[in-house]
C-alpha cells in the first residue's frame, strides 16, 4: 500500500473533514508531510481523470466532496442526506459572532437591536457556536466564538475565508469599544469585551 | 407623506388605518434601515421628524399577538424621539460628536454590514450545499472512551460551572423579554394624575425612581405620555430646552385651544376612543 | 457529464445501496442498460488504477466501498489512542453533576435547559459519572453522581475539595429546589428538550 492509497481510503471513509495529522495516524508511515504530499497526488489525479468528487479544504481538514456540477442529479435522490439552510435571523446573529468574536450576547443584541437569547441557544445546539470565555466586568457574561463546526458549514477552509470587510459595500474599521445608550435595560450586563473583539467604527463625515 | 412609503409597499392603507406587515422586519434596525433606503434618504443626513413619524405609525401597528417584538420597537420608538427632541436644541459649535443622530448611524451601517455579511453567508451555505460528501461511510470499531486519554483540566470544569445559568422556569424555549417597567403603568399613572390636575411636570411622575431602573421609568413615561399624544388625550409643554415637561390634560372639545391650560373636561377615555385606541395598545402583559 | 461520472456521483453520495434501476432515475440521458455499462467502466477504472476503493454489488444493489485490504488502516486510525477533550456539553453537564449530586437527569435537563441523555451517557462512558441511586416517586429515576476516576483524574482526594468560590451560581453552591411545583416529575416531557438534539456534538477530537 501506497501513501495515497490509505489517505484515499481515509478520507472515504469519513464523512466529516480530516486534519493532516489525523490521517496520519493510519499508519506508522504517514506523517502531516506526507499526508499532505499524497493529498497533492491524489487531487491531480483525480482531476486529469475526471472524477466526480474532489478534495475539498474545510474546516482546516480535507473532506472529499462530490462536485458542485452533479448536485441536481444527486438532489433526485431520497438517500444522498440534504443540507440544512439557517434561517434569516441565525445567519445574521452567526455573521454577528463569526466578525466579533468574542462577543457576549448584549453586544450581540445592541448590534440586532432585538432579543438573540434563543436564536444563540440554537446555534450551540447545532454545534455553530461555542461558550469561548468570559468577559470581564459585573456578572462576567459570556462570550461566544464560532465552531469547526461553523466552517464545515458554509464550506469554509478557516476563519480567513470570511469575506474581508474591505470587499464590503460597507467598511469596517477600528472602533471605539460598543456603549450602548439607554435603550438597553439588561442592566449592568455592560459587554467589556472591547480588548479582544476587533470590530467598527463607522466615521461620519464632517458636518 | 403617504406617497413615498406606499411607493415602497412597506405600507398598505386597509379599512382606514395604516398596516405594516411587520413579520417582514427582523427587527427595528431592519425596519428603519427599509425607511431609509427605501426613499434614498443620506444615512448621514436622516429627517430624523420625518423617519420618527413613520417608523411611529408602523410600530402602532405591531398586533396584540406580537408582544415579544414589540418592546423592542418601542425602545427604537423612544430612542427616535429623543433624537429628534435633541436635534431641536440648540447645538454647540460644530463638532460632529454633537449630532445626536451620531450613535443611530452607526448602528444602522454596522447592520447593514451585518445583513450583508448574512447575505455572503447565505451563499456560502447554499454552494457548499451543492457538495455532497461520502454518504455511507462503513462501521467501524469505536475505541472505548474510557481507554481515551483524557485532557481535560479542573479549570475547563470549573469554567463551565461558573457559567451555568438557571433558566427562567417560564421561559424555556422562548425569551420573554420581561420588561422591569410596563408601559401601560405609566399610561395609567399620568391619566391617574391628570385625572386630579389639568396638568402635572414630567418629574413628578418620576418621583421616588431612583437607581438603575430610573432610566427605564424614564423612558417609559415619556414614551406612555407620547402615546396618550397620540390619542390625544394630552399635550406635552416645555418652555425652555432642559426646564421642566409639563404633561397637560387634553379636551378634545376645546381642539386647537390646546393653549389654554385645558378645559374643565375629565374625558379622557373618550378621547382615546376618538384615536381609534379601542385596541389593547402596545407593550404590556408581563409575567409577574 | 458522461454516464460514468453521474453514476459515480451518486454512489458516492448516497447512504444506501442503489439498484441499477434506481440511479437511471439519476438522468433522463440513463437507463438500466447504460447504468450497468457504466459501473463494469468504474470497476475495470478502479482497479487499473489501484483505488483504496471498489464498487460492491449487495442483496439492495450497488455500494461504494474501501477495499478490505485497508481495513486495518481504518482500525488503526480509528483506535490509536488519542487524548480528547470534553465538548462545552460535556463540561457544563459534567460540573452540574460534580456540584449538584445526587441529580437526576431530568435536573439536568432543566438547568441547562436542553436534552441531556447523550452527554450523560458520554460521561459515563468515559467513567467520570456513575449512577449513584435512584429517587423516590414515580418511575424511581436513576440518580448520578462523580466516579472514583473523577476525583483520580482531577487530583481530588475527595468530593469535599471541590472548590466552591463565591462566583459559583447559587444552583450549584446551594440545593435550592429545582423544578417548579408539581412539575417535579414530569420526566423528559420539558418543553425543548429533544433527546437527540445535542447527540452529535458530544466530544469533539483533540485539536
Amino acid at each position: 500500500m501506497n501513501a495515497s492509497q490509505i489517505v484515499e481510503a481515509v478520507l472515504f471513509a469519513s464523512d466529516a473533514p480530516l486534519k493532516a495529522e489525523e490521517i496520519a495516524r493510519a499508519d506508522e508511515s504517514l506523517d502531516e508531510d506526507r499526508v499532505e504530499e499524497a493529498v497533492r497526488e491524489l487531487r491531480v489525479f483525480y482531476d486529469e481523470t475526471e472524477r466526480s468528487f474532489q478534495i475539498v479544504e474545510v474546516a482546516e481538514g480535507y473532506q472529499i466532496l462530490t462536485r458542485p456540477e452533479f448536485s441536481s442529479y444527486l438532489e433526485r435522490f431520497d438517500t444522498v442526506p440534504r443540507p440544512s439552510r439557517l434561517s434569516g435571523p441565525a445567519l445574521e446573529t452567526l455573521a454577528i459572532i463569526a466578525y466579533r468574536q468574542p462577543i457576549g450576547r448584549v453586544e450581540v443584541e445592541y448590534i440586532r437591536g432585538v432579543g438573540s437569547a434563543g436564536v444563540i441557544r440554537s446555534l450551540q445546539d447545532r454545534g455553530l457556536v461555542d461558550v469561548v470565555g468570559r468577559a470581564e466586568g459585573l456578572g462576567r457574561p459570556l462570550l461566544y466564538g464560532t465552531s469547526a463546526r461553523f466552517l464545515e458549514h458554509f464550506g469554509f477552509g478557516s476563519l480567513d475565508d470570511l469575506p474581508r470587510p474591505e470587499e464590503l459595500p460597507v467598511v469596517l474599521r477600528e472602533r471605539v469599544p460598543l456603549l450602548p445608550e439607554g435603550e438597553q435595560e439588561d442592566g449592568g450586563a455592560e459587554p467589556g469585551v472591547a480588548a479582544g473583539a476587533e470590530a467598527a467604527q463607522l466615521d461620519l463625515p464632517d458636518g | 407623506m403617504a406617497a413615498p412609503e406606499t411607493g415602497a409597499g412597506l405600507f398598505g392603507e386597509k379599512a382606514g388605518f395604516w398596516v405594516v406587515e411587520i413579520d417582514r422586519f427582523q427587527g427595528p434596525l431592519d425596519l428603519l434601515l427599509h425607511l431609509i433606503r427605501v426613499q434614498d434618504v443620506d444615512v448621514f443626513d436622516i429627517p430624523i421628524a420625518r423617519i420618527t413619524d413613520q417608523f411611529l405609525r408602523a410600530v402602532k401597528e405591531i398586533h396584540a399577538t406580537q408582544l415579544d417584538s414589540a418592546g423592542e420597537f418601542l425602545e427604537m420608538a423612544a430612542t427616535l424621539v429623543r433624537i429628534k427632541a435633541q436635534m431641536l436644541l440648540p447645538r454647540y459649535g460644530d463638532d460632529e460628536e454633537a449630532d445626536p443622530r451620531a450613535e443611530l448611524v452607526r448602528r444602522l451601517l454596522e447592520y447593514e454590514q451585518i445583513r450583508e455579511i448574512s447575505a455572503r453567508l447565505q451563499t456560502a451555505e447554499a454552494e457548499r450545499g451543492r457538495r455532497f460528501g461520502k454518504g455511507y461511510v462503513e462501521a467501524r470499531p469505536r475505541p472505548t472512551l474510557e481507554d481515551t486519554p483524557l485532557e481535560t483540566g479542573w479549570e475547563e470544569v470549573m469554567e463551565a460551572a461558573l457559567a451555568v445559568e438557571m433558566p427562567d422556569p417560564r421561559d424555556v424555549e422562548h425569551r420573554v423579554r420581561v420588561r422591569p417597567v410596563a408601559m401601560e403603568t405609566k399610561v395609567a399613572l399620568i391619566l391617574d394624575a391628570l385625572g386630579r390636575a389639568t396638568r402635572v411636570e414630567f418629574s413628578r411622575l418620576l418621583r421616588g425612581v431612583e437607581g438603575l431602573q430610573a432610566r427605564m421609568h424614564g423612558v417609559m413615561t415619556f414614551l406612555a405620555s407620547l402615546e396618550l399624544t397620540r390619542r390625544r388625550a394630552v399635550y406635552l409643554r416645555q418652555v425652555n430646552p432642559f426646564s421642566e415637561l409639563w404633561i397637560y390634560r387634553r379636551d378634545p372639545e376645546t381642539e386647537g385651544a390646546a393653549d389654554e391650560s385645558a378645559g374643565a373636561t375629565d374625558d379622557a377615555a373618550e378621547a382615546t376612543d376618538d384615536a381609534g385606541g379601542d385596541r389593547p395598545e402596545t407593550t404590556t402583559q408581563e409575567s409577574p
